[in-house]
C-alpha cells in the first residue's frame, strides 16, 4: 500500500489494519499507546514500527545474546555502539563489524548487496576509523535453481563496485550452496577499520542546545519500511510488492568517507551516527537516548531529493551514505566548510534538548512527540517459547561407504560447489588496493598490514550450516572454533569476534531453539578460548512459505600478527619438507562434506569440538610459527585431511606423497573425516624433531603424514592425481556454472 | 626527485602511489588537490589509480575536465613527466594526454589479478631499470581496462615505438590467453609522442614491496628516481 | 525489425550516475542545467516482420532481461530495418 | 527544456555489452535476435526555453563531456520541459 494510501487512512484514525501493517501486534499497540499516553499520529506509528521491529530492538533474541562473552583485556568497546573495538597496541585500535542484508539482496541483488557493503562501512568509519578491509559471507541456494545464477552474479557484481569505487580492498570471505537459501539468501558483510584508540567516536549525544546535523545524501523515498521488511517473514506476495529499491551511490560514501575523517581530526563532533535501517528515526532516537538528552527536528531542513516528502516519510527513508551528528556550539562553520568541500549536503536539522522527548516538526506542525524511553526501552522484550533440536546419533565410520577410491573422491570433493576455488568471486573484488594486503584472499584468514607497521591483522568469516542444522550448540561452537582456527593458522593472535546471527522465524519454537542453542555454543567457545564477541548482528525471518534456512550464525573474527615476517601461509614451498599432522583423528564422518557429495546426503551428528584440545593444538600452532619451525600451514575444515593437503599444495605448486592412513580406522575417515582442532603442517626434516617434542609436551597428537614433491598427489595403491587435473577440478566449477551451468 | 600526485574526488590510489614514491625516492610526493589550479614544481606528477567521480558516465571522463588538468595538461605539453595509472590512464586519454579510449572490459568484470607485462623500451625515463622484452609482474585492477584505438592509431603507435607494455606470458609472448581484458594489440600501457606521458592499467605501486609479494613495480619508480632526481 | 529501446530508472530512485553528470556539467559552466537522468540505450535486431509479434518478442525481452523492473522503466521504438 | 540524448557506439568499435546481451538473449530462447547494441541514454534538462539556444548548448555537452567522440555518435531530441 503506498504512502498516500497509509495518510488518508490516518486522517480515519489508525485501524488496526494499519498497525498490522506496520509488523506490530495487537498487544504492541496497546504497549505503544500506554507508553506514548494517547493514540499516535501516522508518523509516530511509523516511528514505533520501525523502532520496535526486530531488527532494531532486538526484541526475540535479547536475553539470550546477554548470554555471550563481551569481556577482554584487549576489549576496548563491545557491542552497543555502531562497531566493536578492540587494542591492537601502540595506541591503535580495530573497529569491526558485520551486517546482514539478506532479504534486500534477495529482491535486488546487485543494490541490495552494494548497500549492504556501504551501510557496514559506515558503521566503521562512523566510530572514526579508516575501513581497511571488507569480507563477505555468502549463502546461495543450490546450484541448479533457476534464480541461483542471477542472484550470484548481482551479489559479486554489488559488493564488488561498491567496495572498489570505495577503496577498500575485500579481502575475503565464505561461500556456501544449498537448497535451503534457495527462497533466503544471505548476504553478510564485514568491515575492518583503523582508528587511534584514544579517538573513537560514539553515538551518545550529550549537552543541551547543540546541533544536530545532517551530512551526506538528499533524502528520498527510499526503502521505506525498510527495517520493517527485514522483520517480516517472506511470502509470495512479498516479491511483487517490490519496496522502493535503496540505491547505493559508493562516490557519494567515498566523499563521505573522507569528509567524516577529515572532521574527526578536529575537536568538532559530540556524537556521530550512520543513518542505516529506520534512518533519521533510528540515529535520532538512539543518539539521544544513549545521551540521555531529548531531540528536536525540523524537518523542513532536512535535503530531500523529491518534490512534496511528508515527516512520515523522511523519518522512515533508508536513504543512503547519510550521516547525524551532534556538534560542539560554534563549530558548524568548520563542519560546513568540510562538507562542503567535498560536496556534500550539510543542514542543522536540530538540537538536543532536555525534555527527553523527540519532538519532530515540520511545515509548522508538531509531526510527532514521543518520550525517548519508549522508543528505546519500552520496546517489548520477548522470552519466546523454544523446544531444544533433537541431537542427532554419532555416525560410526563403517556405516559411511568407502568411496572406490581416495584419491577419485578428493577429485569430487574439489570440484565440488562446496569446496571449489572462490576465485572467479575474488577477483572481481579489488582485494590489493590499499597496497598492505599481505595476505590475499585464497589461504586460511587474510591478512592485511596495519599500515606503516610491521603488524598485520587476519581476518575471517566461519560457518559451516550443514553442522549448524544438526545441532545448533555444537555447529555455532564450531564456528566460532573454526574462525579462531584460521587466524591461528596465518600465525594471529586471534582477538575477537563480529557476528551475524541468520535464522528462520523466532516465534516458531523449534527455530527459537535453534537460536538459543547456537548462543551457548558461541558462548561456549568464545569463553574457552578468550575471544569475546564485541559486535554483531541478529537477522531473523529468514523463511519463506514455511521453510527456514538452516541456523546460520557466521562469525567474523580479527587476530593480530605482531610481526608480518612470522606470517604463515598454506602453500607448500619447499620439496622435501615433511608434512604432519597435529590434532586427534576421530574419523568423524558425520554431516560431512564427503556425505554430501559423494552419497548426496548428510545424516547424524556433526563433528564435536573439544575446546581444550583446540586451545592447545592452537597454541602449539602459532608457538611453531613464531618460532620460524614451520614452511606451510592449514587448518583441516571442510572436506577433511586430504582435502587440507590438496589445497596447500594446489597454492604451492607442489606434489605430496602421502603415507597409507593408518589403520584401524577405515582409511576414508581418516583422509575424510571431519574431526575439529587440526591442522597440517609442513617443515624442513631437520625441525621434525623439535617439532615432535613441542607437540608431545602441548599433548597435541602428531602424525607423519608423507612428504612433499612431485606434481602429484601420491597414495599408496591407487594412481597417482596430478595437481594439473586437481587444479582443473577445483578451478573451473564457479566460472563453468557461471558461464552457463 | 619531486613528485606531485592528484587527488580527485574518489581517487583512492593516491596512498598507495605516495608510499611507492616516498620509498624510491625517499621524499614524500606533494598531494595535490584537483580544486587547485596550482600544482607545485614537480618533476613527476601522477595521476593515481581509483574511481574519480565514481567513474560515473566513462571512467575518467569528469576527472578530465577538472581545473587541475588544465595545468597537468600544460605541464605535460611542456616536458613534465606525467604518470597516469589505471584510472589516471582513463583520465589521460579522456583529456586527450594520450591517444584511443579505455573501454569496459571484454568479460564485463572487473578483475584483479597480477598479470604478466613486456616491457617494450627501456629508454625511457620510467624504464631504465627494466631490461627490454623482459617479462614483469604487475597487478591489474579495473573494469575499463580494454585499450581501443582505431587502426590508424595503432599503426602510429606501433610505429613510433609508443607501446610501453603489453599483456604477454611467462615466456614473453604476446597471446590472447595473456590478455585480461580484450586490449587491442594486448597494450597495457601506452606513451605520448616524447616518451613523457605514460598511462598504463597495471599498479607498479601495489607490487613495490616485498611483503605484498613483488617489487617489480618499485623499478619503475626507482627509474623515475634515477633519471629525473 | 529494429527496436531502439531505453531504459530509465523509475522516477524517485536515485541516480547517482545523473547526480553526478550534472555537478560535473555545472562545473563545466554549463549553468542552466537542471535535473540529469542517466539510462541505458539497446538496439536490438529482430528477425521478424510482424510488427506486432515484434512487439511481443521485445517487451518480454525487457521483461526478462534488458530491464530491471524493480528499479527501471522502458520504452521502445520499432522500425522497419 | 528538456534534452533527451542517446549516446552509440561508433559502427566497428567493438561493443562486448552488446555481444554479451545478444548471447544472453539467445540464451532465454530469443532466437530471432540478431544484432545488439548498447547506448547510454540521458535525460537533460536545460533552463533554456529558446531551443536554437538550447540545441547549441546541448551539442556543447555532449561533445565536451557526455559522448567520447573517439568511439561515440550522439543523437538528441529536444522537448519543451
Ligand atoms: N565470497 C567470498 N569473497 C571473497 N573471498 C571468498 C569468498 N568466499 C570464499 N572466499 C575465500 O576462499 C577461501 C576459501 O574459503 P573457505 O573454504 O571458506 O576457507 P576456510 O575453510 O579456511 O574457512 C578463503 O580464502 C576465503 O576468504
Ligand atoms: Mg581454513
Amino acid at each position: 500500500m503506498n504512502i498516500a494510501a497509509h495518510a488518508a487512512r490516518a486522517a480515519e484514525g489508525i485501524t488496526p489494519e494499519i498497525v498490522a501493517e506496520h509488523g506490530l501486534s495487537a498487544n504492541e499497540y496497546k504497549l505503544l499507546v500506554a507508553a506514548l499516553g494517547r493514540e499516535p499520529s501516522l508518523t509516530e506509528l511509523g516511528i514505533f514500527s520501525v523502532m520496535w521491529s526486530e531488527h532494531c530492538s532486538y526484541k526475540s533474541s535479547k536475553i539470550w545474546l546477554k548470554k555471550l562473552p563481551t569481556e577482554g583485556p584487549q576489549v576496548i568497546q563491545g557491542p552497543g555502539e555502531n562497531a566493536g573495538v578492540v587494542d591492537l597496541g601502540d595506541g591503535q585500535a580495530a573497529v569491526f563489524k558485520m551486517e546482514s542484508h539478506n532479504h534486500p539482496s534477495y529482491i535486488e541483488p546487485y543494490q541490495g548487496a552494494a548497500t549492504g557493503v556501504g551501510g557496514i562501512m559506515r558503521d566503521v568509519f562512523t566510530m572514526g576509523a579508516r575501513p581497511i578491509a571488507n569480507m563477505n559471507a555468502l549463502r546461495f541456494g543450490a546450484p541448479d535453481h533457476p534464480k541461483t545464477r542471477h542472484l550470484v552474479a548481482g551479489v559479486v557484481s554489488g559488493i564488488g563496485d561498491y567496495g572498489n569505487c570505495m577503496g577498500v580492498p575485500t579481502v575475503g570471505g565464505e561461500t556456501n550452496f544449498d537448497p535451503r537459501y534457495n527462497d533466503n539468501i544471505l548476504v553478510n558483510a564485514m568491515c575492518v577499520g583503523l582508528a587511534d584508540a584514544g579517538r573513537i567516536f560514539k553515538a551518545a549525544a550529550k549537552g543541551i542546545g547543540h546541533p544536530v546535523v545532517y551530512v551526506g545524501s538528499k533524502t528520498g523515498r527510499d526503502g521505506i519500511h525498510g527495517a520493517t521488511m527485514a522483520s517480516a517473514e517472506f511470502d509470495d506476495a512479498s516479491e511483487e510488492k517490490r519496496p522502493t529499491v535503496q540505491v547505493g551511490d559508493p562516490f557519494t560514501e567515498k566523499l563521505l568517507l573522507e569528509a567524516c575523517l577529515e572532521l574527526m581530526a578536529e575537536d568538532a563532533i559530540v556524537a556521530i551516527q550512520d543513518m542505516g535501517a529506520a534512518g533519521l528515526t533510528s540515529s535520532s532516537v538512539e543518539m539521544a537516548d544513549k545521551g540521555g538528552v531529548g531531540i528536536e527536528l525540523e524537518l523542513d531542513r532536512v535535503p530531500t531529493r523529491e518534490e512534496g516528502m511528508t515527516a512520515y516519510e523522511m523519518m522512515l527513508s533508508e536513504s543512503q551514505e547519510r550521516m547525524l551528528m551532534i556538534l560542539k556550539p560554534g563549530s558548524e562553520k568548520a563542519a560546513e566548510r568540510v562538507f562542503r568541500k567535498w560536496d556534500l549536503d550539510f543542514s542543522i536539522i536540530g538540537y538536543t534538548t532536555d525534555t527527553g522527548r523527540l519532538v519532530v516538526r515540520h511545515r509548522g506542525i508538531v509531526e510527532a512527540d514521543i518520550p525517548l524511553a519508549s522508543l528505546a526501552h519500552a520496546a517489548p522484550v520477548y522470552e519466546r517459547p523454544w523446544t531444544k533440536t533433537e541431537p542427532q546419533a554419532t555416525v560410526a565410520a563403517e556405516e559411511v561407504p568407502a568411496p572406490n577410491s581416495q584419491l577419485g573422491a578428493l577429485e569430487r570433493l574439489v570440484g565440488s560447489p562446496h569446496l571449489s576455488s572462490r576465485r572467479w568471486i575474488w577477483k572481481q573484488y579489488d582485494h590489493m588496493v590499499m597496497a598492505d594486503t599481505v595476505q590475499r584472499p585464497g589461504g586460511d584468514a587474510a591478512v592485511v598490514r596495519v599500515h606503516g607497521t610491521g603488524k598485520g591483522l587476519a581476518i575471517s568469516c566461519d560457518v559451516t550450516p550443514r553442522y549448524c542444522a544438526a545441532d545448533p550448540f555444537e555447529g555455532a561452537k564450531q564456528a566460532v572454533a573454526e574462525c579462531w582456527r584460521n587466524l591461528t593458522a596465518v600465525g594471529a593472535d586471534p582477538l575477537a569476534i563480529t557476528d551475524c546471527m541468520n535464522f528462520g522465524n523466532p516465534e516458531r519454537p523449534e527455530i527459537m531453539g535453534e537460536f538459543a542453542g547456537a548462543v551457548e555454543g558461541m558462548a561456549a567457545a568464545c569463553t574457552a578460548l578468550s575471544f569475546p564477541v564485541v559486535s554483531g548482528n541478529v537477522s531473523l525471518y529468514n523463511e519463506t512459505n514455511g521453510i527456514a534456512i538452516p541456523p546460520t550464525p557466521a562469525i567474523g573474527g580479527i587476530g593480530l600478527i605482531p610481526d608480518i615476517a612470522t606470517m604463515a601461509t598454506l602453500a607448500l614451498k619447499r620439496p622435501g619438507d615433511v608434512l604432519m599432522l597435529l590434532g586427534a583423528e576421530a574419523g568423524h564422518l558425520g554431516q560431512s562434506l564427503y556425505m554430501q557429495v559423494m552419497l548426496n546426503r548428510s545424516w547424524g551428528a556433526p563433528p564435536p569440538v573439544d575446546l581444550e584440545a583446540e586451545r592447545r593444538a592452537g597454541d602449539l600452532v602459532r608457538a611453531l610459527i613464531r618460532s620460524g619451525s614451520l614452511s606451510a600451514v592449514h587448518d583441516v575444515s571442510d572436506g577433511g585431511l586430504l582435502a587440507a593437503i590438496a589445497e596447500m599444495a594446489l597454492a604451492g605448486g607442489h606434489g605430496v606423497v602421502l603415507d597409507a592412513a593408518p589403520g584401524p580406522m577405515p582409511a576414508h575417515a581418516i583422509w575424510f573425516g571431519e574431526d575439529q582442532a587440526r591442522y597440517v603442517v609442513a617443515a624442513r626434516p631437520d625441525k621434525a624433531d623439535a617439532i615432535h617434542k613441542a607437540a608431545a609436551g602441548a599433548k597435541v597428537p602428531l602424525r607423519l603424514l608423507g612428504t612433499i614433491g612431485g606434481d602429484a598427489i601420491r597414495l599408496d595403491g591407487e594412481p597417482p592425481l596430478p595437481l594439473a587435473v586437481v587444479r582443473a577440478a577445483h578451478e573451473d566449477w564457479l566460472p563453468r556454472f557461471m558461464a552457463h551451468g | 626527485m619531486k613528485a606531485s600526485v592528484i587527488v580527485f574526488p574518489g581517487s583512492n590510489c593516491d596512498r598507495d602511489a605516495a608510499v611507492a614514491l616516498e620509498a624510491a625516492t625517499g621524499q614524500a610526493p606533494a598531494m595535490v588537490w584537483h580544486g587547485d589550479s596550482e600544482i607545485p614544481a614537480s618533476d613527476l606528477i601522477v595521476l593515481p589509480g581509483g574511481f574519480s567521480y565514481g567513474d560515473y558516465l566513462r571512467s575518467g571522463a569528469m576527472a578530465a575536465h577538472s581545473p587541475v588538468m588544465r595545468e597537468v595538461v600544460a605541464r605535460a605539453r611542456t616536458g613534465t613527466p606525467v604518470l597516469g595509472i589505471c584510472n589516471g590512464f582513463q583520465i589521460l586519454t579522456e583529456a586527450g594526454l594520450l591517444p584511443g579510449v579505455l573501454m569496459r572490459n571484454a568479460t564485463l568484470k572487473f578483475v584483479c589479478r597480477d598479470v604478466l607485462l613486456r616491457v617494450e623500451r627501456n629508454d625511457t625515463a620510467y624504464t631504465s631499470r627494466y631490461a627490454r622484452g623482459e617479462v614483469i609482474r604487475f597487478p591489474i585492477a579495473h573494469k575499463d581496462g580494454s585499450y581501443f584505438a582505431d587502426d590508424a592509431t595503432l599503426d602510429r603507435l606501433e610505429g613510433e615505438g609508443r607501446v610501453a607494455f603489453r599483456y604477454c606470458n611467462a615466456t614473453g609472448e604476446v597471446t590472447q590467453a595473456a590478455n585480461p581484458n580484450g586490449s587491442r594489440h594486448n597494450i597495457a600501457g601506452i606513451y605520448n609522442e616524447t616518451g613523457t606521458v605514460l598511462g598504463l592499467m597495471p599498479h607498479p605501486e601495489r607490487l613495490a614491496d616485498p611483503a605484498l609479494g613483488g617489487t617489480d613495480g618499485a623499478n619503475m619508480f626507482l627509474s623515475l628516481a634515477e633519471t629525473l632526481h | 525489425m529494429k527496436a531502439r529501446i531505453t531504459i530509465t530508472l523509475k522516477p524517485g530512485v536515485l541516480d547517482p550516475q545523473g547526480k553526478a553528470i550534472a555537478g560535473a556539467l555545472h562545473a563545466l559552466g554549463f549553468g542552466a542545467v537542471g535535473n540529469v537522468r542517466q539510462g541505458k540505450y539497446i538496439e536490438v535486431e529482430v528477425a521478424e516482420s510482424d510488427p506486432s509479434r515484434a512487439r511481443a518478442e521485445i517487451e518480454r525481452m525487457c521483461e526478462q532481461l534488458l530491464a530491471n523492473t524493480i528499479i527501471e522503466n522502458y520504452a521502445y521504438e520499432l522500425e522497419a530495418a
